[in-house]
């Protein structure tokens, strides 16, 4: 694997568990860092492979706690970052429950980036798909206009502020640099592979999506 | 708890943070969620403290949450850095300061691979001149904006007209603080205090007559992972996460949290909601929760903004109790209202969360 | 004629050589920077894996040193290399023409404060494996009232890159197993729980110490680095570790932690470097002659090392690598040093 | 109560708070050489049940410590109790018989 990630995250383990300890994953998933970097450091490619088709790698939130801790310097996060890249890359992604969310998450993350300049944007934000935004978030959905003025932002105005409208020289230098840094193949292919999932399954884009916005099988928790 | 020996570590862990002259670039989820937060931090900082702070609306988001839901690419992410680090130089800035922790990061790491493998800096300059025709200079000082916050806490406490005291009992207010994972767990170096104890947030308390409370589950995670809130299939790893951290401090009774990551506010106080409202549970007193704040926010509350102006009206948890106990003056009548006094109606009540 | 010694160190190492440097009749003269004698070995109880009270093994060494020219608080000003010998003056204000010189200056106990995750000095009740001897030597520690979990964390400051110790300190596991049994002695009523990453019993009776904790004693073994340490309401402590036998993470509320502070080069091995002229390695400690082939030796003529000054060792082994050191010094001084026409040739081939 | 189509979801983490000291001592009377097992795995290897479902004498025994006697009894309710193990034990455990001091000791409720 040609990925620097690796290099900076791996040096030889000595199955500690320090990882494990503190991972918020591992409490609740069926989840053990420290496995996986033994796995990886094995370079046995059948048990790579399995992990790269299994739920088990987008189990990780990125929080990397576990670097702070570990004694040989290694970092399960960026391993599993890795680890990711691969499998979106050899499409192995959609073979799993956990995986297939890729497919909603680059839609969504890449087309606000794209489209706005911004990660998330609250118009896109609907209370519908997030309940837990409360009853605040149902209000500020419905007055967004008057509340972001309100609060001295600037939603969708000229000029800086917050949620200004980022001008389109700079959204299409943004597209410039997703063409040339393949998150636009990228995107593309994890689009595909979704549609392709989808047509296998006979379903509809939107009944797929939904299906993976809110699939949860029990098997994934560790109890 | 030895006091001391906290002290000893926060003194190997200071960072060098200019006094002035910075580049400000935005926080996605901040705007979204807490635009009165930054409003806040450029009225203190250029208004009342007469920095520096220069925003262009050319920048953009650093693509932090699509890089860390693994959505695009290390080398893609690293570009939309490099032409942030291109727009501070052309207005001929070399303090960066970033108003989110994940962004925060995110520049740290991009730096810190670069200095070990100076190819691959070499690789994002020739993608930015071929995307964006656009050269990059590197920041000479990143500093997150909680870290000039806390750079400014004493000015900050020489303005202020209230301390963190609850004014019916004279007594301290009891402060528990939140540091977002990306601040200093990758790079202890980066952050004031280091990872383990970190001093940046517990620093403003201090200075602003708070006082500070540990708790076991302090380092933890709020949950947030990226695609773990995101997609809602998976959310139960993000609340779970958070009703952790409540278990862990409930016993000790806190007035308010304070965090300097945007997601964590967010999530301290929705989850508090959602466990409230699923569950019936709360953590506050008599059913009320326990304000999860940022730290411009507190910042505003002990220098007498009006809270409504602080936007914390769009927090879930009501902060009324914590007024109360601060004696910071309100109209509740106001809280909902836009500007000019614009009737925009009110959110439905809770269920059970007070 | 009588050859003048000098001795760099008065812990085990240097008493050892000094009384059997003067039974062969050299003149012996032992520096020790501190106002003891006895090193690492006055502070300690009792040692693996007999348990011997440390206290009796440091008189042996103490009654068989009697005679030796002893300056304590005394540390080297300069020293400047003579055709042969050494010119050392003191900081003491003496001088001494020293045929051969011996450095035993010991180690340090890893300052525990910097293994931040652990809360030493933060959190009250964690102490060290020095702070668990003292309180057996002299049965006071407030942090210790009857505790009814105990916790010990092998590996602090050990096999740890991120505190810049990667190497192993060879004494821990044992003496970790030795203190298991020894709380568990004074608190019957205990559970004690001991936090490893390999068990390295390698000595003699060490194996028989471990089957011994467990069956008499019941003390639990957790195959898993401690990762975080933080305290409860109750000041209590909340540590997390991987039990990584049943690969799931763990936690477990305990009334007292201890850590197993593993061996550092000791801080006077920088200064004494640049005086002697002597490298030290990657890992801080001074580097032999020709590794295990001549152990003792340095890579200066006349200048030898024993103990802990070349990597952590366990009390017999320092006083074996002592005993070894004296005879080094006794050929040096016999077959080499006293041949003023071919020194130089002679250094050439046996040194 | 509101359904948000999520929930909180239970911990994994071993708490050896719950570790029941007065059962584990009752059997530890019966069955001394349960505090000797090195967990070392040689039980496991060579065990017959274990090839065809989920058993492990040196699972049941971590099981046990780690408060989850359910787990533990899981373990052995395969065992044909043919006493490969008891040859194996580097420990020289009398595997057989602390197996069925085990499930004597945590069955009954």
């Amino acid at each position: 694997m040609q990925d620097y990630r690796l290099k900076e995250g791996l040096n030889a383990c000595i199955n500690c568990g320090t990882c494990t300890a503190i991972c918020p994953a591992a409490e609740f998933y069926r989840y053990d860092p420290r496995r996986i970097v033994d796995i990886v450091q094995s370079k046995d490619d059948g048990e790579i492979e399995k992990l790269l088709r299994s739920d088990t790698i987008w189990y990780c939130g990125e929080c990397m706690s576990c670097v702070t801790r570990c004694p040989r310097k290694n970092a399960a996060g960026l391993i599993i970052m890795s680890l990711r890249n691969l499998s979106i890359e050899l499409g192995y992604f959609i073979d799993s429950e956990k995986g297939r969310q890729q497919y909603l998450l680059t839609k969504d993350l890449c087309s606000n980036i794209l489209d706005y300049g911004y990660c998330v944007y609250p118009r896109r934000f609907d209370y519908a798909g997030h309940p837990e935004s409360g009853r605040v978030w149902e209000w500020e959905g419905k007055h967004l206009d008057d509340v972001f003025e309100r609060l001295g932002g600037n939603l969708d105005g000229s000029g800086p502020g917050a949620m200004r409208r980022i001008p389109q020289e700079d959204l299409d230098q943004l597209k410039a640099i997703f063409d040339i840094t393949g998150a636009s193949d990228r995107m593309e292919a994890v689009r595909k592979a979704g549609e392709r999932k989808a047509a296998e399954w006979g379903m509809t884009k939107e009944e797929f999506e939904a299906k993976i916005y809110t699939d949860s099988s029990p098997k994934h928790l560790n109890h | 708890m030895i006091y001391e020996g906290k002290q000893k570590i926060w003194s190997e862990y200071q960072k060098e943070i200019p006094d002035d002259h910075y580049f400000y670039v935005r926080s996605c989820i901040r705007q979204s969620f807490f635009p009165a937060s930054e409003a806040t931090f450029l009225d203190i900082t250029r208004n009342v403290l007469g920095k520096d702070i220069f925003e262009t609306e050319h920048h953009t988001t650093c693509g932090g949450i699509a890089y860390h839901s693994d959505t695009i690419p290390q080398e893609t992410v690293m570009t939309i850095i490099a032409r942030q680090f291109a727009l501070m130089a052309k207005h001929g800035y070399e303090n960066y300061v970033c108003s989110c922790i994940t962004s925060f990061g995110l520049y740290c790491e991009t730096m810190e691979t670069w200095r070990e493998y100076p190819e691959l800096e070499a690789k994002i300059r020739e993608n930015l001149w071929k995307s964006c025709k656009l050269e990059f200079a590197k920041p000479k000082f990143l500093v997150h904006a909680s870290d000039l916050i806390y750079k400014y806490r004493n000015l900050i406490a020489a303005q202020a007209v209230r301390k963190l005291v609850n004014v019916h009992t004279g007594e301290p207010l009891k402060v528990v603080e939140h540091i977002g994972c990306h601040y200093s767990k990758m790079f202890p170096s980066k952050g004031v205090g280091g990872a383990e104890y970190p001093y940046v947030l517990v620093g403003m308390i201090e200075a602003w007559g708070g006082e500070i409370v540990d708790y076991p589950e302090r380092r933890h995670c709020c949950g947030f992972g990226f695609r773990q809130y995101f997609i809602k299939g998976n959310r139960g790893y993000s609340l779970s996460n958070t009703h952790k951290k409540f278990e862990s401090m409930e016993p000790f009774k806190p007035d308010l949290i304070i965090t300097n990551c945007p997601g964590c506010p967010y999530f301290l106080d929705r989850w508090q909601y959602v466990i409230a409202e699923s569950t019936g549970k709360t953590y506050g007193q008599d059913g009320h929760g326990i304000p999860a704040l940022t730290y411009e926010e507190v910042a505003g509350l002990v220098m007498g903004y009006d809270p409504w102006d602080l936007g914390l009206q769009t927090h879930q948890v009501g902060v009324e109790p914590l007024l109360d106990k601060m004696g910071v003056e309100y109209d509740p009548a106001k809280k909902y209202l836009g500007k000019d006094g614009k009737d925009l109606g009110s959110p439905q009540p809770c269920a059970c969360l007070k | 004629m009588k050859n003048n010694i000098l001795i760099i160190g008065g812990g085990p190492a240097g008493l050892e050589a000094s009384a059997q440097l003067q039974r062969m009749g050299y003149n012996v003269i032992l520096i020790e920077r501190s106002a003891k004698l006895g090193g690492h070995l006055a502070k300690w109880d009792r040692l693996f894996p007999d348990r011997v009270p440390a206290d009796e093994v440091l008189g042996g060494l103490l009654r068989a040193a009697e005679g030796v020219k002893c300056f304590t608080d005394t540390d080297i000003r300069a020293i400047n290399r003579l055709e042969k010998s050494y010119n050392v003056r003191l900081t003491n204000g003496i001088t001494v023409l020293s045929d051969a010189v011996l450095v035993a200056s010991g180690f340090d106990l890893f300052n525990a404060v910097r293994k931040e995750e652990y809360g030493y000095g933060i959190y009250n009740q964690v102490m060290t494996n020095a702070d668990l001897e003292a309180y057996f030597k002299t049965g006071n520690d407030k942090r210790i009232e009857n505790p009814k979990k105990i916790g010990f964390v092998h590996c602090v400051g050990s096999r740890d890159e991120k505190s810049g110790c990667r190497s192993c300190s060879k004494v821990c596991c044992a003496t970790a197993v030795k203190q298991a049994i020894e709380i568990k002695q004074a608190f019957p009523q205990a559970e004690v729980f001991c936090f490893y990453m390999d068990l390295r019993l390698f000595g003699r009776h060490y194996e028989d110490l471990y089957l011994e904790a467990q069956k008499e004693y019941g003390v639990r073994f957790i195959r898993g680095r401690v990762a975080e340490v933080s305290e409860n309401y109750d000041g209590t402590l909340l540590v997390k570790a991987e039990d990584t036998v049943a690969s799931k993470p763990l936690k477990v509320t305990l009334d007292l932690l201890v850590l197993m502070s593993g061996m550092r080069p000791s801080a006077s091995v920088k200064e004494l470097g640049e005086h002697l002229g002597m490298m030290v390695e990657e890992d801080g400690y001074f580097s032999v002659r020709s590794g295990i082939s001549a152990g003792q030796r340095s890579p200066q003529p006349g200048i030898f090392l024993a103990g802990a000054a070349t990597g952590p060792k366990t009390l017999p082994e320092t006083l074996a690598d002592a005993r070894a050191a004296a005879m080094e010094i006794e050929r040096y001084l016999t077959e080499i040093f006293p041949d003023a026409r071919n020194y130089k040739q002679l250094v050439k081939e046996r040194w | 109560m509101v359904d948000f189509g999520f929930g909180l979801v239970p911990s994994s983490r071993i708490n050896l708070d719950l570790f029941d000291k007065e059962k584990y001592e009752e059997l530890a009377a019966m069955e001394p050489d349960v505090r000797i097992c090195m967990a070392c795995g040689s039980c496991t290897a060579v065990c017959t049940a274990g090839k065809f479902v989920p058993t492990s004498l040196r699972e049941a025994i971590e099981a046990i410590k780690n408060a989850n006697s359910e787990k533990a009894l899981q373990m052995l309710e395969s065992c044909q109790l043919c006493g490969k193990c008891s040859m194996v034990c580097p420990r020289g455990i009398n595997t057989r018989h602390l197996i069925l001091s085990i499930t004597k000791v945590y069955s009954k409720k």
